[in-house]
């Protein structure tokens, strides 16, 4: 039977960014799109995780380190994107991406 | 320094106009003219001068100045800036090995000048490579084929990293123009005085557009030309925006945006030039000298490059569509300058730029046929569409159109007739339409419509102005007595020998004469609408009760129309005065297109 | 034939990861879409694991699941009357349609470059023993500029998120 | 352990004084958080001038560190030093610019009329931070630092786009502006991680050289390039990440608008033009491309920077043309620009064996030009709109008359925006077609040509407006300090147009 190799794990994460993709693109919702990122952003750790273990030099961590600081960011971008949607959303009342259109005229 | 002194004179006057207190009218409108009137003495300084040995001749000039850079270079340089410069024309392909050439790889054509690039790098880094460059410059520029009939020039560093000069000069070609821009704007200041709203703007900005006008016409650095080039669209966008008629925002726009295409291809082909074969030039002589060796696939490249240019402002068809519209919207005196001069920047560049950057481009039988052929629709095109037009102005405007087709039809021959006949077309022409836009501008401030339908009689009411625009109108037509029948003359008589003129020089494609058979029925056709025209307004008995008020002519009209009637008739009978001017350089510019460039 | 625990383990985690992650293009509501993302973070989680990286995946749990996730769940809580109800925001068949097909597109893409032969595998293979250790090292000698940096950076996120999601009290203070 | 404890404090004890200019924007930071928290009813003009004096600071390190070529924070390889951050001369002119720019806006946010009656410190410490983050966008030599440093001015940026909370559009901009840049960025770190799959590594030096010996296939590249090429034009607001520019410019308050126009962009450029020069670093096989363009290992780059530079100018010209909101128009105005600056690094991506391919001097003229003829336009738009509320074109009409100054300032920015002579947006376009023509992109540079004479059209709506429209305002008290400032930026605009020898010397001096 085939054994587990770099292209499963690169697979699976383009899968998943596929389906980050997808979301972004047949969404509107604020929170869903940001659902969608959070997809992608997985994608992309899981191959640096990957990455890592099989083709980086041994000893160095970069990729490890590197999804670390994709989680960190992460967080803070979605505390940002929430906390400017909860002060829209008291202006308005929508969280949609496209409701949200006075600037377009 | 006199034609700094012309070029900049204006622009002074721009800053003293922008200072003066709005309120006080009448000094503005006073100042204005005075500088006008200051920047007019030098250039008639310069045409008393020219050729009449209180001139420098540039080729002196030139060298003079080459070799002060010489002698400024570090001393143990100097001997070898020397050597290089004494073969300045073959070593200039070295320029672009030295610039990309792979040293340990070359290929023939590089091995072939390697010695000159380590004599190249040798100057490098003695420090020396500038003061060559410029050295070289100078020696190929005084080399020109343009260079013998160059006057006055002036000549400094202006922006050295990229070896751009302040560099002035006139010539044969140039004289009669600035001539004409010096004398416009004394007579259209004059004749401005009537203008009420946003006056301190107004000759602000007319003053500004000489500045640019005078510069594009003594420019010889192309980077320099381009920058008067564009300082002139700025101030016409808001003459007609802001003092112009009912629809003068679109005007405006339109002959801003065309212009602008035109400038752009403009600056494309002059940043190919300055590129080419890594001679970093932008010195309009210098290129001369060397675009007799240019291929003639990248000659055809900048050649319509430049036309493209300088077509949209002649105006050539299909360019023209911007004429009509920015003539009937723009206030008088702006549409006399329009056509009087701006026009001109069109015809100048072709000479000044297209035929002597891509003289191999310009004989070819493409472009002969393609410019012949622009020549001819413009001359039938023009005249037809103002036999068609109800505005009086528009008619004027579409007779420049086809006007222009003569300048345009002259060059394409390429004869010495033909090319004297086309660049005095231009001067004559300037004068004439300028005098056209006058006289309807006159009838305008009274009547309040330009429609030729609801005119006549004119002529009882207002003798004196029927009077010059009878010498203006017949001008134009080309009545023989009259100015512009001595260039369409030569421009028929020039066009006509072309063909058998080249018939035996295979380098050269002669204008086929069945060209020029098309082109006569315009002449008919414009004698068909002035006379047309002189019938409907001026002939027969007062139509309305109210042209019976009409006042003839004060005196800031007389003192505007007259020097231009007194003009059609004195170049009518006698050509020479202008010709002189330009005989040599045209000349010495038609021998370089027509044998020089075709090595 | 012999399938060892890890494949069996590898599939189980890449299905728990990548059927979520298509439900929550599919889903019909605002929370089942948080819902399923949780589900694919927690495949994604047990992954890292997998892979040897024991701290990351903890980091998975923790942060992402018990902090990002509570913040969306948090966000939809507060800016939705009846979120079961609430539209993801999918506006109908077609765009699911459209989500799916790019999605298929950008598949086949990414599938043909991570299968080329750009990829070499194995050339410092770690032996997948936990990493936490030398995490740490990385972290506090190579990574130390970053590592302090991100500090900052939460310092302005977290004060910035904290004015922008405060009531507005200093109008009335102003 | 114990070993590494040393290792760590070696570490520190060395690059610390390689960073001063950013400690001290750190610094800043936190003095204007703390201030804003315990200092109750601190004046927004105070909190002002602490961070003019911060940046004045900060300024000052960084003059010291000018000629400085050394990386800091990192290990140790055979072939030396694998840093963080690289500070060279390149950093340094676009840090300099960064602060620069965002030392212009201070003034112009001292004047906004949202900002005056408001707890300002935040402000402040984001515009400081999201400085910070241009920094180290500037001068990361490491994947890792350039995507912290475009998050860093990411999230400062998000939450100053939206910081008037009163301001429906600002927060919708804000909204818009995270999400999209999120996205942007999780698209870019994806490409990022197959680049570290490929090599193994994520400092430039290791990149260029392994991508050397790399097995990866040209298209295996090109799909990796367009994927990071994604998240850099989010930040150069280029196409294909451009969508959120309008909205965004529109929405934010003016003068942080004008910071992200000019501050933001430069950053971008130049994080993408490092990590550029670790992709053309090394030779390879020659091969020719999109428009007769030869290029030479430089894995599509060429293709992907000039398609993207002619996109962003035709879009961004195109969309300004139907826009009656000036902020709007000058967003698509800005995205035109990126076009043209992106040709310059076209050119660059082609590689450097072409006559000046690998200089830099057009990208950063064209940016010292940017830097007066945006700011420029934006702080008359912010004055004007200040005090009269104006938005759309046609409330701008009648400006020749109701402020002649203003108009006169805001009328030389369009035109130097535009191109014309005699102004440095002229000279700087000369530059970018002259490179361009030279480096057989004629095709781009007829292009530009065409656009340039299509911007003319919406350029000349604010001056036609501005001149040829009469409106019955009254006159609009500008005020000194605010003329000043318009001096100080106009000015320069002429002299970069007339006598530029110096500034075209001193822009030659940035390349890698």
């Amino acid at each position: 039977m085939l054994d587990v190799s770099l292209k499963h794990y690169l697979l699976v994460a383009a899968l998943m960014f596929a389906a980050g993709v997808g979301v972004i693109i047949s969404r509107r919702n604020a929170i869903a799109v940001l659902c969608g990122v959070e997809l992608i952003l997985n994608a992309a750790a899981l191959n640096f995780v990957a990455f890592n273990r099989y083709s980086a030099p041994s000893g160095r961590l970069d990729g490890q380190v590197f999804t670390i600081f994709i989680i960190i960011l992460a967080a803070a971008e979605a505390a940002i994107a929430l906390a400017i949607l909860l002060n829209l959303f008291q202006q308005t009342n929508t969280v949609d991406v496209d409701e949200a259109d006075t600037l377009r005229e | 320094m006199l034609l700094t002194l012309a070029t900049f004179l204006p622009l002074l006057g721009m800053v003293v106009v922008l200072l003066l207190p709005t309120a006080n009218k009448n000094l503005i409108r006073w100042t204005a003219t005075g500088f006008a009137v200051a920047a007019f003495v030098p250039i008639i300084v310069l045409t008393q001068g020219y050729g009449a040995g209180g001139d420098r001749p540039a080729v002196d000039t030139l060298r003079a100045e080459a070799a002060a850079v010489v002698a400024g270079a570090p001393a143990p340089m100097r001997a070898q800036i020397t050597e290089l410069l004494a073969d300045a024309k073959s070593n200039t392909p070295a320029f672009r090995t030295f610039v990309a050439a792979d040293a340990a790889h070359p290929t023939d054509a590089e091995k072939k000048s390697l010695a000159v690039r380590a004599k190249l790098e040798a100057l490098e880094q003695g420090g020396a490579y500038k003061a060559w460059h410029e050295a070289w410059e100078l020696t190929l520029a005084a080399a020109s084929p343009i260079a013998a009939d160059m006057r006055y020039v002036e000549y400094g560093q202006w922006i050295p990293s990229f070896n751009i000069h302040y560099m002035m000069g006139v010539d044969g070609l140039s004289m009669p123009l600035i001539f004409l821009t010096g004398l416009l704007w004394v007579l259209c200041f004059v004749y401005s005085f009537s203008i009420e709203d946003g006056v301190k703007g107004y000759f602000a900005l007319f003053l500004l557009l000489q500045t640019g006008l005078i510069g594009v016409f003594c420019a010889l650095d192309f980077f320099l030309f381009y920058v008067f080039w564009e300082i002139v669209l700025l101030p016409m966008y808001f003459l007609i925006g802001y003092w112009g008629g009912t629809n003068r925002l679109y005007a405006a726009i339109k002959f801003f945006i065309y212009t602008l295409v035109g400038s752009v291809l403009l600056l494309v082909a002059m940043l190919a030039l300055y590129w080419k074969d890594g001679y970093d030039s932008f010195n309009l002589l210098t290129l001369t000298s060397l675009s007799g060796g240019f291929d003639l696939s990248f000659q055809m490249w900048i050649f319509m490059a430049l036309f493209m240019g300088f077509a949209i402002k002649v105006p050539v068809f299909p360019f023209h569509t911007w004429l009509p519209d920015a003539h009937v919207q723009a206030p008088t005196a702006v549409s006399v300058v329009l056509a009087g001069v701006l026009l001109k920047m069109g015809g100048y560049g072709f000479y000044r730029f297209s035929y002597t950057l891509a003289p191999d481009a310009g004989i070819s039988q493409t472009m002969v046929l393609f410019i012949g052929g622009l020549g001819v629709i413009n001359i039938v095109y023009g005249a037809l569409c103002a036999m068609a037009q109800k505005d009086f102005k528009s008619l004027v405007a579409y007779s420049s159109v086809s006007h222009m087709g003569f300048v345009l039809l002259g060059l394409a021959a390429m004869t010495t007739e033909g090319i004297q006949g086309s660049v005095l077309q231009m001067f004559n022409h300037g004068v004439s339409s300028a005098m056209m836009f006058l006289l309807v501008g006159v009838l305008y401030e009274r009547a309040h419509h330009r429609d030729l339908d609801r005119f006549g009689g004119i002529g009882l009411q207002m003798p004196y102005y029927t009077g010059f625009a009878i010498i203006g109108f017949f001008a134009s037509l080309g009545l023989p007595g009259l100015n512009g029948f001595i260039s369409e003359v030569l421009v028929f008589m020039g066009s006509f020998n072309s063909e058998t003129f080249f018939a035996g020089n295979s380098a050269v494609y002669g204008l086929p004469r069945w060209m020029v058979y098309l082109a006569l029925p315009g002449v008919v056709l414009t004698a068909g609408y002035i006379l047309w025209t002189v019938q409907r307004v001026y002939m027969g008995t007062a139509k309305k009760e109210e042209y019976k008020t009409f006042r003839d002519l004060n005196w800031r009209e007389v003192f505007s129309l007259a020097p231009l009637a007194a003009m059609c008739i004195i170049f009518g009978v006698a050509p020479q005065l202008i010709l002189g001017y330009m005989n040599n350089t045209l000349d010495h510019l038609r021998t370089f297109i027509v044998t020089g460039g075709g090595n | 034939m012999d399938i060892d625990f890890g494949t069996i383990m590898f599939f189980a985690l890449a299905l728990v990861a990548v059927v979520p992650a298509f439900m929550v293009v599919l889903a019909r509501d605002i929370v089942r879409v948080a819902f399923w993302l949780l589900a694919s973070l927690c495949g994604v989680a047990g992954l890292y694991i997998l892979l040897g990286a024991d701290f990351i995946g903890l980091t998975q749990v923790l942060v992402y699941i018990g902090g990002i996730l509570v913040l969306i769940l948090f966000g939809i809580m507060m800016t939705s009357k009846d979120p079961l109800r609430q539209k993801a925001g999918a506006s109908g068949q077609r765009s699911v349609v459209t989500g799916l097909v790019t999605a298929a597109i950008v598949f086949a893409v990414l599938a043909a470059v991570v299968l080329g032969v750009g990829f070499e595998e194995g050339k410092g293979r770690s032996d997948g023993s936990p990493t936490t250790t030398a995490l740490g090292e990385a972290l506090l000698t190579d990574y130390v500029l970053p590592f302090e940096l991100v500090s900052v950076l939460l310092l302005f996120v977290l004060c910035g998120a904290a004015y922008m999601a405060r009531r507005r009290r200093e109008d009335a203070h102003a | 352990m114990q070993n590494s404890i040393e290792t760590a404090r070696r570490i520190v004890a060395e690059g610390m004084s390689g960073i001063i200019p950013e400690i001290l924007l750190c610094a800043l930071v936190c003095v204007l958080l703390l201030a804003d928290l315990f200092i109750r009813g601190i004046k927004p003009r105070t909190t002002a001038w602490i961070a003019v004096l911060g940046f004045v600071a900060c300024g000052a390190a960084l003059i010291a560190r000018n000629g400085v070529h050394a990386e800091v924070f990192g290990w140790q390889q055979a072939d030396g030093m694998r840093g963080m951050l690289l500070n060279d001369q390149f950093a340094w002119f676009f840090q300099v610019f960064v602060l620069a720019t965002a030392l212009v806006c201070i003034p112009m946010a001292m004047d906004h009329a949202a900002f005056r009656a408001r707890r300002m410190g935040e402000f402040y410490a984001l515009l400081a931070a999201a400085t910070l983050g241009m920094f180290l966008m500037a001068s990361a030599t490491n994947l890792l630092m350039a995507y912290l440093g475009i998050e860093f001015a990411s999230m400062a940026s998000y939450l100053a786009t939206a910081y008037d909370k009163r301001d429906r559009a600002g927060s919708e901009g804000g909204l818009k502006y995270v999400i999209y840049g999120s996205v942007a960025s999780g698209i870019m770190i994806y490409g990022l991680s197959l680049i570290y799959g490929m090599t193994g590594s994520l400092h430039y030096t290791d990149i260029a050289q392994a991508l050397h010996v790399s097995a990866a296939t040209e298209g295996q590249l090109l799909i990796a390039a367009i994927l990071i090429f994604g998240g850099f034009a989010y930040k150069m607001a280029a196409v294909p990440m451009h969508f959120w520019c309008p909205d965004v410019y529109e929405g934010a308050p003016t003068p942080f608008t004008a910071y992200l126009s000019v501050a933001s962009k430069a950053a971008g450029f130049a994080v993408f033009v490092r990590f550029l020069a670790a992709f053309t670093a090394h030779g390879g096989p020659t091969f020719t491309g999109f428009g007769g363009m030869e290029f030479e290992a430089s894995f599509g780059w060429p293709v992907i920077v000039a398609a993207a530079a002619a996109l962003s100018m035709t879009v961004g010209n195109l969309g300004a043309l139907w826009q009656t909101n000036v902020k709007r128009m000058l967003a698509y105005s800005s995205i035109a620009q990126a076009g043209y600056l992106l040709m310059a690094v076209a050119v660059y991506a082609a590689g450097h064996d072409k006559p000046n391919g690998g200089d830099l001097a057009p990208l950063v003229f064209y940016f010292i030009a940017y830097f007066f003829m945006n700011l420029g336009a934006f702080h008359v738009i912010s004055v004007v709109g200040s005090r009269t509320g104006a938005v759309t074109v046609s409330d701008f009409a009648g400006l020749g008359r109701r402020a002649p100054w203003m108009a006169f300032g805001l009328g030389v920015c369009m035109l130097s925006l535009l191109g014309m002579p005699p102004t440095g947006g002229f000279v700087g376009k000369m530059q970018l077609l002259q490179t361009a023509v030279e480096n057989n992109l004629v095709w781009l540079a007829v292009l530009a040509g065409i656009n340039t004479a299509i911007s003319a059209f919406y350029y000349f709506k604010l001056l036609k407006s501005m001149y040829l429209e009469k409106s019955a305002g009254g006159v609009i008290q500008s005020g000194s300090a605010n003329l000043a400032v318009l001096a100080l930026l106009v000015a320069p605009l002429f002299v970069l147009g007339l006598a530029f020898s110096p500034i075209a010397e001193f822009s030659r001096g940035f390349g890698f």
